[in-house]
């Protein structure tokens, strides 16, 4: 698409607001509508937009499938660990008030954060992924032949 | 720290351990040396229950000591030790693990304090008994052990059969004296009778022991049916119907001793006549009648061996046993033929040689009793045993004609170890006492009376009496070499006959059978093969259409019949 | 939420056991991706496993005397929370899927290395923990939409994991997408049921669902409920006629994992069936005993017959044994279907025996195909002796399948022949022991490729090595213990059976 | 091949040799003589000495020596006529029966047994 120069402008343009709005709905994930899964797929946005207009062979110089793949490791093990460390604290699987015990609301607080970020993660990579495996199966005609 | 240990083990280490010595003296060596540290082991141990084991939610007492089974013990290790010197020569692994394994079990089987020991024993020893006559590698022996299989298994099978009836009517499993009056205690006594050669049952004694090996019929003769006289003893001492099926096992070999030609075979039924003295003396049941029988099977296990011994030195030197062959060689192989006259002594209960002192015990119960019958038919037992294996054994296979057979004097060992239990014969003989204190009661019985002495020595003497006069006329049966028929023809003849005639109509109905494969059962597998082969529905390739079809009838179905219930 | 500090009292490992069961294979599983390293993927895997098997163990050895351990996930209370709860019943599967998939890894090393390419291998243990983990999740947990939560986690990874025969057999992706069509469906219904369990209930705690509807009693959602969820998980059971997934799913995949999921895959979802039919839903509900005596039961019976008689005409020994499994499926339905105590102490019994059972055969088979490149007969002919070991270990466990006396197949169908007679349907007595002489013929012919017909002449086949020996050995020597010792699986089941019959009060445990 | 040595009575043991009176004429004969009169030794002792019984039979003057002799007449008698009907050709039970397995005469060049 490397004709098209007002995609490739705007697409520069929006892919920051995208990765921004994002964030913004992932840390406010423990107060208003929204959380790491929204969030995952809006941040997979960014960069499934970016492999669209520019190429995939672009969008994985700046995320190689391999480190896709720790990502969605890592997300799952941001969870998972949250968890591990509460039982470590002494409460349950999963129980926020380990992370602050003096103060069990904050602690609540800071758990989902971080539970939400692990999903983030996750989430991004997962899809991602998918979009890497159906669009790098052999494309059937070239940007040219449009 | 060996009463922690079932005995029986050390000889199942034995044989676990022989196969990795180099082949050669070494092993030999650790057959001849473990029956001395069970013996040792035996002597000191102490009176109880002393190993237990879990199997299977019943306690198994895999070691009981008691006075009865003490004795056996010590006489199957002395057996197990006499045997092995016997087997010196031996490059053989198969028969010295098989020896060890049937002694182990043998002992093992004496030691069992319960009933399921006493099984895995019972059929232990004659699994690995069976390798001692299949090690002749010869097609007769190979038959002559599957016979033999089938008949020991058969008695362990019964025996199996008892036990489970026995526990399900008593609920207990404990080794005990029992009666004859169910079902369960009459199959145990079966099984212990075919093992112990009951008249009729025997048979399997007279077939496997001459096809066994030199050296396995001398450890065959030891073990199996003395285990069953143990057997016996326990479980059904005072038995009365024992005490008429032991004179009758005492009396029936006699003729067919006579006439038989391998010299084995002979002694073989000798000592199946013998098993009848024991038989009686268990049935009679008192303790002195209980010590005659134990003492028996203890010196019977001496004589029988040095006698196998010298038929089996005789055997090693010239291939042979069968008294036609033989003659004369008592000059080349003088010892031999002097261990053979002490044994033929002994068996035939001589004054100073070991059968004396514990057939006279035997006899004196009977008489006691006034089993006037019985005590006949021993008393003509001990005649005819005479007869047949003290002259006719001795006389055939050492002096009689002279043949042209020179074979040398047994080899060192064989002579070594003919000595010993010869001696021991003697010993037993000249030295009741010790004899009779190894005894599980005490008894004040001199058998050394001057009456005795006469009337003993007056039975044999006129008895070989006789077999003198007798001899050079045609009223003597000369052996022949031929097969002479005993019980075993009915195994071996009639049912092979009757399952002949059993065949015809089994043919008649696979004759049948193959008319129904032919038609109606050949469209039958046509059908079902064209309903659930390869090719068919059933298991094709289910498109996913179809299978979620499936699905929604299925849901169908169940959500109507919930609904409409 | 509390405002204020709560006193809270330090939870010890001991207490934590319930979390870890399912936490130490889930977070295992991402650790192998994230290391990376081929190396690392199985003694990861395995090490995971083996800890799962001795936390059930602990498990199990705390709940035998009939106590229940109830873990509350992320500190709230059910019947709002996510609550797992550990009791005979469950504890009892946990240890079985836990012990199979311990003895079939150090197997699977083996075997995978050569049936499933290299760069593929760290992926694979991932997947097959995550398996692993969904289906001790779905043992666990007593919340019935997380019980859908942890049979997608296990169903998803298993058609990853079927998909990875395709490079032995292209087959194994359309078995694997035939599977995942039917899987899908299968829990699309059980969630449906769930959601209509949810709308008479408002609850979805299973023992809380228990107490509800045995206070509200029969209705039409709960009707409805029933049925959704009997036939999701009839599908997931591989019950007659929707069970067609089943036999290419087991004949094209892997055969570490044929044998896994063999023993674990369906025996898990019974598990579900049972703790639906007997304890969320009363046995008592006429529609419950009318669903399992007219839908449930001729279908075991058709089961029984049709599929073994499918299986005697297969030439393919692992496709033929799936096929066995439907059959084998069929008796453990029958066992349910009976709806008396030792009816259902068969089903619970013949569960964990036919899992070992087909643990053995399955790995077998795999040795087979590691060793002579194929399961079909003509590959296999003369093998028994070549291979004596895994052909021995083939004889007994297909006894163990027939249900020869001393075998762990014989106690289960004796418990079934028991439960029929004391129903009085002496027919389908008869029937059972007639379909078990089916077993005879296919087994017999096995027996008859690998010992009767001649080795070819130039066969270099040579026995496996011992790492999958001994895995197969194992299984094949448990057929055999578990054949004399019935001790402890017949007091287990018939606790869980128990348990199970007692309704809701099993659930609430008091 | 120790069967076939030459027959050389030099060449067997000592003990061997001191029995080799049995083989000649008359050694057989002695042997006979020496049993006749042990047997009427013991019958002369039959009066002389006290012996005690348990059955009055036994009580009957030389009861256990007509007994012996006669019973063993009887069973070798019985054993002849038996014979009539109990022998059977050695092959009867099977080609390979044990009866059957050759004996030293049979075989030629019987194999060491030493070996």
């Amino acid at each position: 698409m490397r004709h098209h120069l007002i995609l490739r402008v705007v697409t520069k343009l929006l892919i920051g607001v995208i990765m921004l709005f994002a964030l913004y709905v992932q840390f406010h994930g423990d107060y208003s509508p929204g959380g790491g899964f929204q969030a995952g797929v809006i941040m997979s946005v960014a960069f499934i937009i970016y492999s669209v207009v520019f190429s995939l062979a672009d969008a994985q110089k700046v995320l190689p499938p391999w480190f896709v793949h720790k990502l969605m490791a890592v997300g799952l093990l941001l969870y998972a660990l949250t968890g591990v460390y509460s039982m470590f604290a002494g409460y349950n699987y999963l129980d926020y008030d380990a992370i602050n015990p003096e103060h069990p609301v904050s602690g609540q607080h800071n758990g989902i954060i971080l539970i939400e970020l692990g999903v983030g993660i996750t989430v991004t990579a997962v899809m991602v992924t998918i979009f890497y495996a159906f669009a790098s199966r052999t494309p059937p005609m070239d940007d040219e032949a449009w | 720290m060996l009463d922690a240990l079932p005995t029986a083990f050390l000889f199942f280490l034995a044989a676990l351990i022989l196969p990795i010595l180099p082949r050669g003296p070494l092993r030999s060596l650790l057959v001849l040396i473990v029956p001395v540290v069970a013996g040792l082991a035996v002597y000191a141990l102490p009176m109880g229950n002393l190993v237990q084991a879990e199997f299977f939610g019943f306690t198994l007492d895999l070691m009981r000591v008691d006075p009865l089974s003490r004795v056996f013990a010590l006489l199957f290790c002395i057996a197990a030790f006499l045997g092995g010197l016997f087997a010196w020569h031996l490059r053989d692994t198969v028969q010295q693990v098989a020896m060890l394994l049937y002694v182990g079990a043998a002992i093992g089987a004496v030691f069992a304090g319960d009933l399921v020991t006493l099984f895995f024993y019972w059929e232990g020893t004659a699994i690995s008994s069976v390798f001692l006559i299949w090690a002749r590698r010869s097609e007769a022996s190979y038959f002559s052990g599957m016979r033999y299989l089938t008949i020991q298994i058969g008695s362990g099978v019964m025996l199996l059969a008892g036990i489970i009836l026995h526990y399900s009517a008593t609920g207990s499993i404990a080794f005990d004296a029992m009666t004859l009056d169910s079902p369960a205690s009459w199959l145990i006594f079966i099984a212990f009778g075919i093992k112990a050669a009951f008249i009729l049952l025997n048979n399997w004694m007279i077939d496997a022991y001459p096809s066994a090996t030199v050296t396995g019929t001398v450890i065959l003769s030891a073990f199996t049916t003395k285990l069953a006289i143990y057997a016996l003893a326990r479980g059904f001492a005072g038995t009365e119907l024992l005490i008429y099926i032991g004179a009758a096992t005492a009396v029936y070999p006699l003729i067919w001793a006579q006439l038989e030609n391998d010299l084995r075979r002979v002694v073989a039924y000798a000592l199946n006549l013998q098993q009848g003295f024991m038989f009686v003396g268990i049935g009679i049941g008192t303790e002195l009648a209980l010590n005659g029988a134990i003492a028996h099977a203890f010196v019977g296990v001496l004589y029988g061996m040095l006698l196998f011994m010298t038929l089996g030195a005789v055997m090693y030197r010239t291939g042979t046993s069968r008294a036609t062959d033989l003659g004369g060689i008592y000059k080349t192989m003088p010892l031999t033929a002097l261990f053979c006259l002490v044994g033929a002594a002994s068996i035939s209960a001589f004054p100073l040689f070991a059968g004396f002192v514990s057939k006279s015990l035997i006899i004196s119960a009977a008489a006691k009793g006034s089993h006037y019958v019985v005590w006949g038919c021993l008393l003509l037992a001990s005649a005819g045993g005479f007869l047949v294996c003290g002259l006719k054994v001795p006389f055939f296979a050492f002096f009689s004609k002279d043949g042209s057979l020179r074979p040398r004097e047994a080899p060192g060992h064989m002579l070594l170890v003919m000595g010993l239990t010869a001696v021991l014969c003697v010993l037993a003989g000249t030295n009741p006492t010790a004899l009779y204190a190894l005894l599980p009661y005490d008894v004040s019985y001199q058998p050394y009376s001057t009456g005795h002495i006469i009337t003993q020595l007056q039975l044999l003497l006129f008895s070989a009496l006789a077999f003198a006069l007798l001899l050079p006329t045609r009223l003597y049966p000369r052996p022949n070499p031929t097969v002479n028929l005993d019980f075993d023809w009915v195994y071996r003849r009639l049912l092979l006959g009757a399952i002949g005639l059993l065949a015809i109509p089994v043919r008649g109905f696979f004759r049948a059978l193959d008319r129904f494969k032919a038609g109606p059962l050949k469209a039958l597998i046509r059908t079902l093969y064209n309903t659930y082969g390869p090719m068919a529905r059933t298991s094709q390739f289910w498109p996913t259409g179809a299978m979620v079809l499936w699905i929604a009838i299925l849901l169908g179905v169940t959500l109507l019949v919930s609904y409409a219930s | 939420m509390a405002t204020e500090t709560v006193v809270h009292t330090a939870l010890t490992l001991t207490d934590q056991l319930p979390a870890l069961q399912i936490v130490v294979p889930f977070v295992a599983a991402p650790l192998i991706v994230l290391l990376g390293g081929r190396r690392w993927a199985w003694p990861i895997a395995f090490a995971a496993s083996l800890a799962s098997l001795v936390i059930a163990a602990l498990l199990l050895a705390s709940v035998l005397d009939g106590s229940i351990i109830s873990y509350h996930m992320g500190g709230w209370a059910p019947p709002v929370g996510i609550e797992y709860r550990v009791d005979a019943a469950n504890a009892f599967v946990l240890l079985l899927v836990s012990a199979i998939s311990t003895v079939v890894l150090p197997y699977a090393r083996t075997s995978i290395a050569r049936e499933v390419s290299e760069r593929h291998h760290a992926l694979f243990y991932t997947a097959y923990l995550l398996c692993f983990s969904g289906l001790m999740g779905v043992a666990i947990t007593g919340d019935a939409f997380n019980v859908f939560v942890f049979l997608e986690i296990s169903s998803l990874s298993t058609y990853v994991l079927i998909a990875q025969g395709a490079e032995r057999d292209r087959r194994a992706l359309t078995a694997s997408y035939d599977y995942l069509i039917m899987g899908t469906i299968g829990a699309t219904f059980f969630v449906i049921g769930i959601g209509f369990l949810y709308m008479a209930t408002g609850t979805l705690n299973l023992a809380d669902l228990a107490d509800r509807i045995a206070d509200k009693g029969d209705s039409r959602t709960i009707r409805a409920a029933f049925a959704f969820i009997v036939v999701g998980i009839g599908l997931k059971v591989a019950m007659y006629p929707v069970h067609r997934w089943l036999p290419n799913a087991y004949t094209y995949a892997p055969s570490a994992i044929t044998a896994f999921l063999a023993a674990t895959a369906t025996k898990v979802a019974v598990y579900v069936l049972l703790r639906f039919v007997f304890s969320v839903f009363q046995p008592a509900f006429i529609f419950e005993v009318h669903t399992l005596e007219f839908i449930i039961l001729p279908f075991a019976l058709v089961a029984m017959f049709a599929c073994s008689f499918v299986a005697v005409f297969q030439s393919d020994f692992k496709m033929m044994l799936a096929f066995s499994s439907v059959a084998q499926i069929g008796y453990i339905l029958l066992g349910i279907s009976f709806l008396n105590e030792t009816g259902v102490t068969a089903a619970v019994i013949h569960l964990f025996n036919h899992g070992i059972t087909k643990a053995a055969l399955f790995m077998a088979v795999g040795a087979y195909v590691y060793s002579a490149g194929g399961s079909f007969y003509d590959t296999m002919q003369g093998l028994g002796r070549r291979m004596p070991l895994t052909s021995a270990a083939v004889v007994i466990a297909g006894l163990s399948l027939i249900g020869v006396p001393g075998t762990a197949g014989f106690i289960s169908k004796w418990v079934l022949v028991q439960g029929a007679l004391e129903k009085g349907w002496w027919p389908v007595a008869i029937l059972i022991v007639g379909s078990s002489l089916l077993a005879v013929i296919y087994i017999w012919r096995v027996i008859e490729v690998l010992y009767l017909q001649p080795t070819p002449e130039d066969s270099r086949v040579r026995e496996v090595p011992m790492s999958m020996l001994v895995p197969i050995w194992i299984m094949t020597l448990a057929c055999i213990w578990f054949g004399l010792n019935t001790d402890m699986t017949m007091s287990a089941a018939q606790a869980a059976a128990r348990g199970l019959l007692a309704g809701s009060a099993g659930m609430m445990g008091q | 091949m120790d069967n076939r040595t030459p027959d050389n009575a030099d060449t067997y043991p000592a003990l061997g040799r001191a029995f080799l009176w049995l083989d000649r004429p008359g050694g057989a004969k002695a042997v006979r003589y020496t049993l006749f009169i042990l047997c009427a030794l013991l019958i002369v002792a039959d009066f002389v000495f006290y012996k005690k019984g348990y059955l009055p039979i036994e009580e009957f003057p030389i009861f256990y020596a007509l007994f012996g002799f006669f019973s063993c007449a009887a069973l070798l008698i019985c054993s002849v006529v038996m014979r009539v009907i109990l022998e059977r050709p050695r092959d009867y039970y099977a080609p390979t029966d044990g009866a059957l397995e050759p004996s030293p005469q049979e075989q030629a060049a019987k194999v060491d047994h030493h070996a």
